[in-house]
């Protein structure tokens, strides 16, 4: 199988939508000219056209709603909003319109619209573009919320998403677009709403999702060397939550830790740590923890960022504290 | 006015039409019948049905939640207009959205918004989708001059003009955005049209309150949009006679400026001018109003005795084929 | 102790704090010369004039924006966003700049705003005007987060938060306005962060916030019929989690359950529960409960929307499925 | 142009100082020492060298994530900066803001803000504070041309003149927002300033790339701010020399335009004029060069020796007093 980064992975995924269906267009901010400000859309403009490949005005708001509007008229837009954290200026668009017109029309409409964004911080970029907002999509009914860990996945669930005939939320982690993994050759898809095993193991259950799952896999190896052997599950998709998949694997080994890049308060990790207490009591050793960010704006200074954000060794040291093991 | 029998009386019933079913409306409130925020568009009638008359079938109209006599005006059927508002089975949205959140896409009505500004770019979206399919229907946005200060309205025009989509920015400036006076809230002052010019959009202003000016006023707006392409605003001058919404004290204004208005009531005026005219017949004008009675109370008993919507449907159209815990 | 209903409560705090301090003013939509959206700021305008009683054009950014910049100008603002669904137009400015700019600029500034907002469903207002979006804000470094559910609390709450130094958001349940209370003649206040037991009981711990404390009690009664005596804590401030009243109260009972507004997935109660079983799974005879809003986007027809939302009966058949009891 | 030999020297050293210190800071990004995003302003020195020459040390600047050139115009200690920049504790931010946000309250620099257009309305704030407490000092606001199809500008820019606020509106135009054209983005077209009579603002426009031009239109600008109370939207027509950011391949322009304003590099002309002019000697340039790399070289050698921020000042300034866990 070919090796890609996750990076190229999700152009693939774009560039096979646009050839295969002319209602598919990009709408954002310097996709086109500037060549996508994370390069994901390199070269399109060429290829597709300033129709089909459309710089926007920095109008966030109207980027989302025009989104919606050429939804209803029988599009399938990609709207790309540059990071995550400028979705705040659409939050209305996002929450009030694409996710309820269609219950507010009875079904007489739908939003189909893929909104690919760019989640996460470590870059170094400050508090106000390093925020995981994606877990407050996933609380949203009506939404879709994608957060891909690996190539692979960003592939198969691309394809899933611009399938999908209501709006999804596709967050890609910045720090991830580098990541390489193999894709195969012929053509498959990720399903929404499914979660998957990523290490399996008998001891523990650790669930994360984007590049917190990489930040696990690193704790199970460490954990591995002390004869600790770790679950791995990767929620793949946010909303809905796959929670069969966490409570099997939890029923299995009796405890669970949850990583999270999110301030801890209030996080995705409360709702899975919730839910398998719910689902799994009797099977629970302890606690269901929770490991995520620390509760304070993202500083500028690298060795403070790092601090502010949950690694390997804070997810052992947490687990040794909790299960003493 | 060069109309002939037929449009006179059309024009006439279709604005009655409105007031008897928004008095009826008011009525079915105060009897708790109605719940929730209902906007009347008592006074406004000419607006509604002078600009429909311009449209083509296949054109998209979108409106804000004061939207009951732009669905009436576009032919959409009392009885399950009426119905929604008492949220039955039988109303557009099997009541689930209510007053405020009017559809039929069966004749291009995208909706009834309850977010004052926010359904502005999504009609940039709908004239997207028509101009990238190359079909030449326009989309058509009514709105109230207290959208006129949110951003989203910038951002909307911006990007239409921008693009040269086929937009009519249909403006209803009725004086007020609830209690607050338009000479409060927009700096630019009480004639708003003058603003296009920032985004080198065609403007004009016509009388809300004479149906005739509305109507020739639309039609040259909607001929430049299909001819050049681009976006139009047209604002047109009326006044609400009754609350923002039915529980409002009008504290805000006083009832002389009121009178003043409803001395320009666009039904009284339009009709005596058509009799003058020889257009309309004593006998056509008792027609029209038993015919108009007959249709209001012909929807109050349709909505009254319809069902309730089923417990299940509350989990219908959320997403797609969904039905959450 | 006189009697006086929440809305004269939180009327009550906002006027001493505007007698006391000049630095203290109210910008909002239609809090002046219509006297107030929810009547809260009637007669305002008359008593403290226009400079201090801003009529705003409808500009939720930009509200929450100038608010922000005239706090860093040394005044004590308080905003009034007439309902939190149109917080989602001004996320960008509470989450990016009010809650983060003392950390961004290492304590150079502060800003001391409150932002006091209409919050809740249940009066049929239809899917965009009935949302419980503090939930969110209470995830947020650098933000307050106070949903006071009695005129006791409520006047208490508002003095400190207006005291307070940092932004606050004091979200009002809409249909609490008219709930009565005894509010003391000597001055208090009611310290942020702090929970309170609204009623004593050993068997179960009900935890809510807002009306749901009232539906919790409600509950609660049922239960005592049955012979299960329910202690009921009231959060009052959802950020900071008062997490030592909660945590106790489940250590006498063993037994929890959550109840909100919000829809369940990703709720506050996700964070309660999570935190409860955290702290005091020892103590827990079977998993932390989570009774909250089914996950809709909120209907209009009435019944519909009831059966979308927490109520005592749904509690009480939740206790009974979870517990046995 | 009437300049003495002190001011002439002062702000050619001043805008040297600039150019130096951005040549300086994307050395130290290359090699790593700075991190997160870099806007040089390297091209445009004049625009804040004049504005800033023309204000009062009472008056308020706010300004975006390109701030270092406002930052040092202001009089801010290029150490400190500098060790901003560098994320050191003796940074204006103690390392935690980084080179977007800079602030420095002492000289009334409100920040350095991140979110294109969201410090508009802050700036409406500060002067909404000042004309509150009857001060006469005004709030300059600069951003870019990108920011002007924000919502958030539209919504500042009525308020300020809707309320007549002490604001200058303060738009450099440098023709692109990242890798988009004004033209491409701004349906009114490449100057903007126009714009300004939909809010019936006064409004003019300059040559960014002549410091006597700007200080000149600023001058005129503050004296009818300060004389008649309203705000004015100024536009100073200017160029980076550089990438949007320092990574930026520049692919949306061609080196022809770059080179083509380099000729008009704004130090190069001034400096040539002063000479002509007798303003500024051989020896006078010749000193001004020594004492601008002195001080370059002075603040990297201060940030460089300066301490990393202590562990704790991770959770310092979130809020008052607030230590978060
Ligand atoms: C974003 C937002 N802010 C506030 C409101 C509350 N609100 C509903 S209608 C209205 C006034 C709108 O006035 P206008 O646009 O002139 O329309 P009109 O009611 O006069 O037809 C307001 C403030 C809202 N629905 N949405
Ligand atoms: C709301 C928002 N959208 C997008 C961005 C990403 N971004 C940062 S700077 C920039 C361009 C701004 O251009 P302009 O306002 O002209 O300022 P200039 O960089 O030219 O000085 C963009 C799109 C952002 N920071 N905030
Ligand atoms: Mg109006
Ligand atoms: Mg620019």
């Amino acid at each position: 199988m070919p090796e890609m980064n996750l990076r190229d992975a999700v152009s693939m995924g774009l560039r096979e939508a646009l050839d295969a269906d002319d209602r598919v267009f990009i709408l954002g901010e310097d996709i086109g000219e500037f060549k996508g400000p994370y390069a994901v859309t390199n070269g399109f403009l060429e290829q597709y056209g300033a129709e089909r490949i459309i710089d926007s005005p920095i109008s966030e708001a109207a980027m989302v709603g025009a989104g919606i509007g050429s939804a209803l008229g029988g599009l399938r837009p990609i709207i790309e909003i540059m990071t995550i954290n400028f979705m705040l200026l659409a939050m209305d668009q996002v929450v009030n319109h694409a996710a309820k017109l269609r219950y507010m029309s009875n079904g007489q409409i739908k939003v189909p619209m893929v909104i690919r964004t760019v989640t996460g911080g470590g870059g170094q970029l400050g508090a106000t573009h390093s925020q995981s907002l994606e877990v407050w999509f996933a609380t949203v009914p009506g939404l879709t919320v994608v957060a891909p860990s690996d190539p692979y996945d960003a592939l198969g669930l691309i394809r899933s998403s611009i399938e999908d005939d209501d709006p999804v939320i596709f967050a890609e982690h910045a720090l991830l677009y580098r990541i390489k993994g193999e894709v195969p050759d012929r053509h498959y898809t990720v399903p929404l709403g499914m979660a998957k095993v990523k290490r399996h193991g008998t001891d523990i259950t650790l669930v994360a999702y984007s590049r917190m799952v990489h930040v696990a896999l690193e704790a199970a190896e460490v954990l591995a060397e002390r004869g600790v052997d770790a679950e791995v599950v990767d929620l793949r998709t946010l909303r809905p939550l796959d929670k069969e998949t966490v409570v099997d694997s939890v029923r299995r080994t009796g405890k669970a830790v949850v990583v999270e890049e999110f301030w801890r308060t209030g996080g995705l990790a409360a709702e899975v740590a919730s839910t398998i207490q719910e689902e799994a009591f009797d099977y629970l050793d302890g606690p269901v923890g929770r490991v995520g960010g620390v509760e304070v704006p993202a500083p500028y200074n690298g060795t403070l960022e790092a601090a502010a954000l949950p690694n390997a060794a804070r997810v052992v040291k947490y687990i040794e504290d909790l299960y003493g093991i | 006015m060069d109309l002939d029998y037929a449009q006179a009386s059309a024009f006439y019933e279709q604005m009655l039409l409105i007031r008897r079913f928004e008095e009826q409306s008011g009525r079915l409130y105060m009897a708790g019948k109605i719940r929730g925020f209902l906007h009347l568009y008592i006074g406004q009638e000419a607006v509604a049905v002078g600009a429909m008359s311009a449209l083509r079938s296949d054109d998209y109209i979108i409106t804000h939640y004061r939207d009951h006599g732009h669905a009436l005006a576009r032919g959409m059927d009392p009885n399950i207009v009426m119905a929604e508002l008492l949220g039955k089975a039988t109303g557009s949205s099997g009541g689930k959205g209510g007053s405020m959140h009017l559809f039929d896409v069966s004749r291009g009505l995208m909706g009834g918004h309850a977010i004052v500004g926010a359904h502005l770019p999504i009609a940039v979206g709908l004239a997207l989708s028509a101009k990238y399919k190359g079909e030449d229907r326009i989309a058509v946005c009514f709105f109230g001059d207290g959208a006129v200060n949110q951003g989203e309205f910038h951002e909307a025009l911006n990007m239409a003009s921008l693009w040269e989509l086929p937009v009519l920015f249909f403006l209803e400036n009725n004086l007020y955005g609830m209690g607050t006076h338009v000479e409060k809230a927009h700096a630019g002052g009480r004639d708003i049209f003058h603003g296009a010019d920032a985004y080198r959009m065609p403007a004009l202003q016509v009388d809300g309150m004479d149906i005739v000016d509305v109507r020739e006023g639309t039609m040259r707006a909607v001929e430049r949009i299909r001819s050049q392409g681009g976006p139009v605003l047209l604002e047109a001058m009326t006044y609400r006679f009754v609350g923002h919404s039915v529980q409002d004290p009008e504290a805000y204004r006083d009832s002389a400026e009121v009178d003043e208005y409803r001395e320009r009531d666009p039904l009284v005026t339009f009709k005596d001018r058509c009799m003058k005219q020889g257009l309309i017949s004593e006998d056509e004008a008792a027609r029209i109003e038993d015919s108009v009675n007959d249709a209001v109370a012909e929807a109050t008993r349709f909505a009254e005795e319809s069902q309730e919507p089923s417990p299940e449907s509350l989990y219908d159209n959320v997403i797609d084929a969904s039905s959450t815990e």
